[in-house]
């Protein structure tokens, strides 16, 4: 579903990312890992058209999408959340969601109907809410919400766009125990519904419980691909990345 | 009417703001002299800053105009601030009495019935100069002056007068106070004179600056009396010592009207009173004898416009008189700055240029 | 705490009308008690509203602060100076004509400027609003530094004439209507919802496919398009278009009368405008050192009211 | 066009760029480094150019007089964040616009007040009065040299203040993180207040310099003040160094357009065109160059710090 | 012994809402403490009182004998508190070495402080990127970065909130190692982190934080000892 083909971005003389390949495929949960600084937002930002790479290809379900617009590739289907979490902080939840969803549509927006009286983008709305669990707090000003309510929203944002693939930076940064096990059901829940995602995440414990296939980037340049297992015994990724971090896991 | 309503819009803040506080001092003294009223009536002055912007200065036209109501207009220095106000001004059909302001637009085709001068039109000061220079043998000129109606007809008059060779001719944005780069510009041309109109601060800065950049040696320089006025000499002192310069007035001259006006000024004030100052007495008076001649009946503009044109009064510049397009007729003379008996550095008149002289544009008026 | 806003503006609902209908009355009334000269204030008054609710839309609403309106305003009033130079007085003619040279300025100078950020977006705009001002001044042929007088009013034919103060000041006051409802209608609107959007967070609105660049630049070009409508009422109303009215100070004007009157509130513009233009009519009557009041004034709705008039007045 | 003429008019440029840039340092000091809009930066330079006068005219000494204006704006400077700007810090830049808006208007009527609507003088000291002889044929104003050697070793000063010394990381810290920067042990209020004096008394400097070129007056800082905006963003706001280059390029490009472009227009047009254009021409070229500038390089010539 | 850190019925909230409910917590010299609790309990809203970015509503901390309570936080700091804060809050316009140079200090007379060069030696990562600015690291850099940052003021009391949130395994073990070895250097430590098993072998001393009150204090021993403990108020 999308392929990573030898990309190449560089700030100033450091190489972030340095020739990486992988692909993700249509329905699973690709988890990308990989040491600090190794290169995983840097791509996640090229990946969504935040960034453009300096060489290499992105192709998304077999179009070349390596030198199109972020509002392009969003309305392909390919969607990403921010590693800080990133909200419309004064407005509330539902607001929130209302504005992605508006953002989403395509077509120019209108000037003159009512945005509080667009009966879809509301409905749509309320789909959404339920979905990441936040019914509840659709009053409450985006910024107020706690943490875990936050990126729950983030992850709302999101969906909004109505992702073929989404691409997920750390959606479990900064959550304590319970909190992540709400996320990662929700992860569940996106990858029962057949949504294909793409997760950068350090927390092995989430990663090898959701992952389908994992890709280990290193100093910008994936060094390994495969099924969680696989990883795991994959001595190059134990001395780069997981040290003995696994056996307290397991 | 039972009272007089005088709107006096003029430049009283920033640079230009010298030149208005003087006409503003002088038309004061004017109507003190006038035992406080003007042609019998007691008078309410409305007073107005135009900033010496035109914008503004139409605005508080307006204000002058149609809020307060007033019966004449007087008060602003500058000819571009002068040309934004005058259709306004003439529409409401309220006598315009200029006390410096003189383009010459409105002393040719454009002249118009409301509007008097009671100064001299612009280009009148620097056609004397220019007279001067010639006579004097300079051959090689560099002239300078600010970019605006004024400024324009300050070197079409000069080069009316003037023979020789003009290497140099700059314009500079109006209220330029640094003239590095003109300097710079004018010793490259390697002139034997300068001709300067920069009245006011930009005058004060340049002569300055003039000195410093050390032209003084190998240059003369020229100006008319608006550049070398007492406002001048007052901020650049000594070395000003020598400069020619024209007017139609002199703090010296000699007669009765003029000794009364420098005392009491120079009592008032406690300094020497410059040329707008005379000017803005000489309006004074004028209004007066105006009002006084139509018995205070300015609702009768016909009479009233009759009454100024005739301007019975008593100029501090000696014989006055209005041509054909409301612009005066009169003498023009030489004046050096020295040292006066006191020690102070002043103008010291030295003889006169013109006799009865008349402006380029008023037979092109077609008001008799 | 943290700060909270809705992106939907309730506006004066059903009060619209009656306030306009109470402003419709004013010329008579001025004229009863022999004020007539305060209509021409008053149509200053919404002109100026009109030119701040047009800054308001990009700067309150987009986020976009805009250091160069008074550009768009001052183009305007060229356009009909010019024209009426030209001898071209219809304002069925000209005010359009104002509109659409403000908004191709607009159009050009938005596609550049957007592309910066911060305090560069405010000072690009400034660095092509003072390329307006100096071409103005240096076009001897319209006036130069001393500006274009113009010979008369724009002309409406059907009996309506603008040089009658109060006619002119109707004019103003149902433009200044259609703007204020237009206005309305499209902050509320799904593209005002975008717009804001972007304000809070323009990375966001983009990660979700939103035209933030489109958005922007629509809002900046139709800001530019009222702006030349003020700016031909203006030309009017003064009967005379100066390379001042593009001044920076103008431009810096019209901000202060949006964040007085509140920036991101509908009638913030028009709030802006009467309470900056009335005080300074009422304290230059009063000292010859008024700025100093309002100098202290507006210090004190910085400090105090920190959403502007209509912040006040959404609390009381 | 010989090379004196040249000369001369690059001294100029040079002299008029290195004022510019004792105003855009203290700018960008507030402005780029505090993040702090401050219109009434320029209300400073004329308070010290009204102090400078007035002690001029009081005592006949510049030098004392160039003392008097920078300690007393320092010290005006630093009462006015510590009563007034320092709210501001955390607000928007419109709260920041229009607070500093307000303060030139009360700046401009106070000096209207003590002083007068008119312009006050302020003379060149005698002994810089007249003209140097650098070399053969070459003359020179003595007091504008004096200049140019003031604001190169500010510059120079700056620069060093700003990116070699703890100071300056303090600063830029603060800036960027006022909260965070209070929890590394820095006394932010005490270290803005001091920049904020600063940033003052190198307003006060230049207003004290100028002032014997231009005039005292009400309403001078506000003309120079947008320059000083231009320094700054063509350099990269918050840069000491793109200040000094910002406002000599400006400096340069505003003394060589407004001789070069009329002679230049004079071959092309009649003479009356050409007087017409120039000047106006001369100062469109400075926002042009801006905007140029940012078109490629959206963040000044030297983005972020340094 | 008296203690280093003394906090008595600690009360402070957001505008109307109260988040601290009275709260107790005494910490000697050279003792490593954790706080422990759930998302949202209020142990970030403890370390900002305690190092001065709020004021509690009521209730006193003292710190190194002295009443700090409503001391300005750079005050606090140069008593000898270093906080590496929830969110790293690194300065984006200053070069990692910068960061680093501008702090240091030796505000508790280690006689051997923590250095910059010592601060590259632990984290080499951060000595490749010294000329960067804060914004261009990558999440993880940061947080070494805010951790070194703390280090070289030589605090009295290290506080960390979340310090290994978005780290690698093998840097966040790195991290933990670093906290052992200062831990034995006698740097007193207060650390919130939610690797609670680490955490015990870690800490002398824990405190489990309830909707802002303390629901369980105790030693390693006992909170390992007590595994239905975790999971009531830990989510574990
Ligand atoms: N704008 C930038 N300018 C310069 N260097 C940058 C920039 N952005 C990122 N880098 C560098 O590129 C490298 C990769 O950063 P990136 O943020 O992609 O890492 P990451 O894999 O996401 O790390 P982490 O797991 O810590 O979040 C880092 O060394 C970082 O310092
Ligand atoms: N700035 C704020 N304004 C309003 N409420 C806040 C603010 N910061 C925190 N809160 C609220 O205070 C409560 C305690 O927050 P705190 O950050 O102290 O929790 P925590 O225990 O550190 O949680 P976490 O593990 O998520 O960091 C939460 O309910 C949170 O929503
Ligand atoms: C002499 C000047 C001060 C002004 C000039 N007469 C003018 O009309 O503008
Ligand atoms: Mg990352
Ligand atoms: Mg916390």
């Amino acid at each position: 579903m999308l392929e990573v083909q030898q990309l190449v971005k560089r700030f100033g003389a450091l190489a972030a990312t340095d020739g990486a390949s992988f692909e993700v495929r249509a329905g699973e949960l690709h988890a990308l890992i990989g040491p600090n600084g190794a290169g995983k937002t840097t791509l996640i930002h090229q990946i969504s058209g935040a960034l453009a790479p300096d060489s290499g290809a992105i192709v998304f379900e077999g179009q070349d999408v390596t030198r199109q617009g972020m509002a392009r590739r969003v309305q392909a289907g390919l969607v990403r959340s921010f590693q800080i979490t990133n909200l419309f902080k004064p407005c509330s939840v539902r607001d929130n969601l209302v504005l992605a969803v508006l953002a989403r549509r395509e077509g120019a927006p209108s000037w003159w109907r009512s945005a509080r009286a667009d009966a879809a983008a509301h409905a749509e709305a309320d789909a959404l809410l339920a979905r990441v669990g936040l019914t509840a707090q659709e009053d409450r000003v985006a910024g107020e919400l706690a943490h875990g309510e936050q990126r729950q929203l983030e992850v709302g944002l999101a969906l909004a766009a109505r992702p073929r693939l989404l691409l997920l930076d750390e959606p479990l940064a900064g959550m304590g125990p319970d909190e992540s096990a709400r996320m990662v059901e929700l992860l569940q829940a996106l990858k029962r519904e057949g949504l294909t995602l793409l997760l950068v995440e350090h927390d092995m414990d989430a990663v090898f419980r959701l992952a389908d296939r994992i890709s280990t980037l290193v100093a910008g340049r994936v060094i390994a691909s495969g099924t969680p297992a696989e990883i795991r015994e994959h001595a190059e990724v134990k001395r780069a990345y997981l040290g003995d971090e696994l056996e307290a896991v397991s | 009417a039972d009272k007089l309503k005088v709107g006096f819009l003029s430049t009283l803040s920033g640079p230009g703001a010298g030149l208005g506080v003087d006409i503003r001092d002088g038309f004061a003294l004017g109507l003190k002299h006038s035992g406080g009223k003007l042609g019998g009536l007691p008078v309410e002055m409305v007073m107005a800053d135009d900033q010496q912007n035109p914008e503004v200065a139409k605005q508080s036209a307006e204000r002058l105009i149609k809020r307060d109501k007033v019966d004449f207009m007087t008060g602003i220095v500058f000819s571009n601030i002068m040309l934004a106000v005058g259709p306004a001004v003439f529409d409401a059909k309220i006598p315009y009495i200029s006390a410096n302001a003189g383009p010459s637009q409105y002393a040719g085709e454009q002249c118009n019935p409301y509007f008097f001068n009671v100064a001299w039109q612009n280009d009148n000061l620097h056609e004397a100069v220019g007279k001067t220079v010639t006579e004097k043998g300079f051959k090689k000129l560099v002239l300078l002056a600010p970019n605006y109606p004024a400024g324009k007809d300050a070197m079409t008059g000069f080069k009316r007068y003037y023979k020789g060779a003009v290497v140099e001719e700059i314009y500079t944005k109006l209220g330029q106070l640094d003239y590095a780069a003109e300097l710079a510009q004018a010793r490259a041309a390697k002139p034997d004179a300068m001709y300067i109109f920069l009245p006011g601060g930009m005058g004060i800065n340049f002569i300055k600056q003039f000195v410093g950049a050390g032209l003084s040696k190998d240059v003369t320089l020229f100006g008319p009396g608006f550049s070398a006025d007492e406002d001048v000499i007052k901020a650049v002192g000594e070395p000003m010592l020598g400069m020619f310069n024209s007017s139609h007035w002199a703090h010296d001259m000699d007669n009765p009207a003029n000794k009364k006006f420098v005392a009491d000024f120079v009592k008032d004030y406690g300094r020497l009173p410059s040329l707008y100052a005379s000017q803005g007495y000489d309006a004074a008076l004028l209004m007066n004898a105006a009002v006084r001649d139509v018995k205070g009946k300015v609702e009768d503009k016909a009479a009233v416009l009759k009454a100024i044109k005739a301007a019975k009064f008593e100029s501090v510049r000696g014989p006055f008189k209005f041509n054909r397009n409301q612009y005066p007729i009169q003498d023009y003379y030489l004046r050096v700055i020295t040292k006066d008996g006191q020690g102070r550095v002043t103008n010291r008149t030295l003889g006169k240029i013109f006799t009865q002289h008349e402006d380029a544009y008023a037979s092109a008026c077609k008001m008799n | 705490m943290a700060e909270s806003r809705d992106l939907h503006h309730r506006g004066l609902g059903r009060w619209l009308w009656l306030v306009l209908a109470a402003l419709a009355a004013l010329p008579p009334l001025l004229q009863l008690v022999g004020l007539e000269f305060y209509t021409v204030v008053a149509t200053r008054i919404l002109i100026f509203a009109v030119a701040a609710s047009s800054l308001n839309l990009i700067l309150g609403f987009g986020g976009l602060v805009s250091f160069g309106h008074a550009a768009y305003v001052g183009l305007g009033a060229y356009t009909v100076g010019v024209l009426m130079d030209a001898g071209i007085a219809s304002a069925w003619i000209a005010w359009p004509a104002a509109m659409l040279v403000s908004a191709i300025a607009a159009a050009l100078i938005g596609a550049i400027s957007l592309r910066t950020r911060g305090v560069y977006f405010i000072m690009i705009t400034l660095a092509f609003a003072q390329m307006f001002y100096f071409l103005a001044v240096s076009l001897k042929a319209y006036g130069g530094d001393d500006g274009l007088s113009l010979a008369q009013r724009s002309g409406f034919g059907f009996g309506l004439d603008l040089k009658d103060d109060a006619s002119f000041y109707w004019v103003a006051l149902v433009l200044f209507a259609i703007v204020m409802v237009g206005l309305q209608r499209l902050v509320n609107s799904p593209f005002g919802w975008l717009l804001q959007g972007a304000r809070e967070n323009e990375v966001r609105v983009a990660a979700a496919g939103g035209p933030v660049f489109a958005l922007r630049w629509q809002a900046f070009v139709l800001a530019g398009a009222i702006a030349g409508l003020a700016g031909a009422m203006l030309a009017n109303l003064n009967g005379l278009v100066s390379p001042h009215l593009m001044h920076w100070s103008q431009s810096g004007q019209l901000m202060v009368m949006v964040i007085i009157g509140g920036a991101g509130a509908l009638w913030g513009g028009p709030l802006g405008a009467a309470a900056l233009l009335l005080l300074e009519e009422l304290l230059s009557g009063y000292t010859l050192h008024w700025q100093l009041g309002l100098g202290a004034l507006l210090l004190l709705v910085v400090l105090y009211a920190p959403r502007g008039l209509a912040g006040v007045w959404r609390r009381a | 066009m010989d090379w004196i003429l040249i000369t001369e008019q690059a001294l100029n440029g040079l002299q008029f760029g290195l004022m510019l840039f004792l105003l855009a340092a203290g700018l960008t000091l507030v402005f780029g480094i505090m993040d702090m809009i401050n219109l009434a930066h320029g209300s400073l330079y004329m308070v010290g150019a009204y102090l400078a006068a007035a002690t001029a005219s009081a005592t006949g000494s510049f030098l004392l007089a160039v003392l008097a204006a920078l300690l007393g704006t320092a010290i005006l400077g630093m009462a006015l964040e510590v009563t007034l700007l320092r709210r501001l810090y955390a607000r928007d830049h419109l709260s920041q616009v229009l607070a500093t808006f307000a303060l030139i208007l009360m700046l401009n009527e106070g000096v209207r007040i003590l002083w007068g609507d008119q312009p006050l003088m302020l003379n060149t000291p005698a002994a810089l009065s007249g003209p140097v002889e650098l070399l053969p044929g070459l003359f020179y104003p003595a007091y504008r040299l004096l200049i140019i050697g003031v604001g190169l070793a500010v510059a120079l000063l700056m620069w060093l203040l700003v990116t070699r010394t703890r100071a300056g990381m303090w600063v830029r810290a603060g800036a960027s993180n006022r909260q965070m920067a209070t929890a590394m042990g820095i006394d932010i209020r005490k270290l803005f207040t001091a920049v904020f004096g600063l940033g003052a008394a190198l307003c006060a400097l230049a207003g004290a310099l100028l002032g014997p070129l231009l005039a005292v007056q009400v309403g001078m800082g506000e003309s120079i003040l947008i320059l000083a905006f231009v320094v700054i963003v063509v350099g990269g706001i918050g840069s000491v160094r793109g200040a000094l280059v910002g406002s000599l390029l400006v400096g340069v490009v505003d003394t060589a357009s407004r001789t070069l472009l009329p002679a230049l227009l004079r071959q092309l047009a009649s003479p009356e065109v050409a007087s017409n254009l120039g000047p106006a021409l001369a100062s469109i070229l400075i926002y042009v160059l801006m905007a140029a500038i940012l078109f490629w390089k959206p963040r000044g010539l030297f983005p972020a710090h340094g | 012994m008296t203690a280093l850190l003394e906090i008595k019925d600690l009360q402070a909230g957001y505008g109307a809402s109260q988040v601290l409910f009275g709260l107790d917590l005494s910490m000697q010299a050279g003792e490593v403490a954790t706080l422990l609790g759930r998302n949202g309990m209020g142990k970030s809203t403890l370390l900002r009182c305690l190092c001065g970015w709020m004021a509690p509503s009521s209730g006193r901390i003292v710190f190194c004998g002295q009443d700090i309570t409503g001391w300005p936080a750079d005050r606090i700091a140069r008593l000898g508190l270093a906080l590496v804060p929830e969110g790293r809050q690194v300065f984006p316009n200053l070069s990692v070495h910068e960061h680093l140079r501008a702090f240091a200090a030796n505000r508790s007379g280690a006689a051997e402080p923590w250095t910059v060069e010592r601060v590259y030696g632990l984290f080499p990562r951060l000595a490749e990127r010294a000329g960067h600015l804060g914004q261009q690291l990558s999440g993880g850099e940061q947080q070494m970065l805010a951790i070194g940052r703390a280090l070289v003021t030589n605090p009295r009391l290290l506080v960390l909130d979340e310090a290994t949130e978005g780290l690698a395994p093998l840097v966040r073990e790195e991290i933990w190692r670093c906290l052992d070895l200062l831990r034995a250097a006698g740097q007193t430590i207060l650390v919130v982190d939610k690797y609670v098993q680490r955490l015990i072998r870690l800490a002398d001393h824990h405190t489990v934080v309830e909707r802002g009150r303390v629901a369980w204090a105790g030693s390693s021993a006992a909170l390992a000892a007590e595994p239905e403990l975790w999971h009531k108020h830990l989510g574990v």
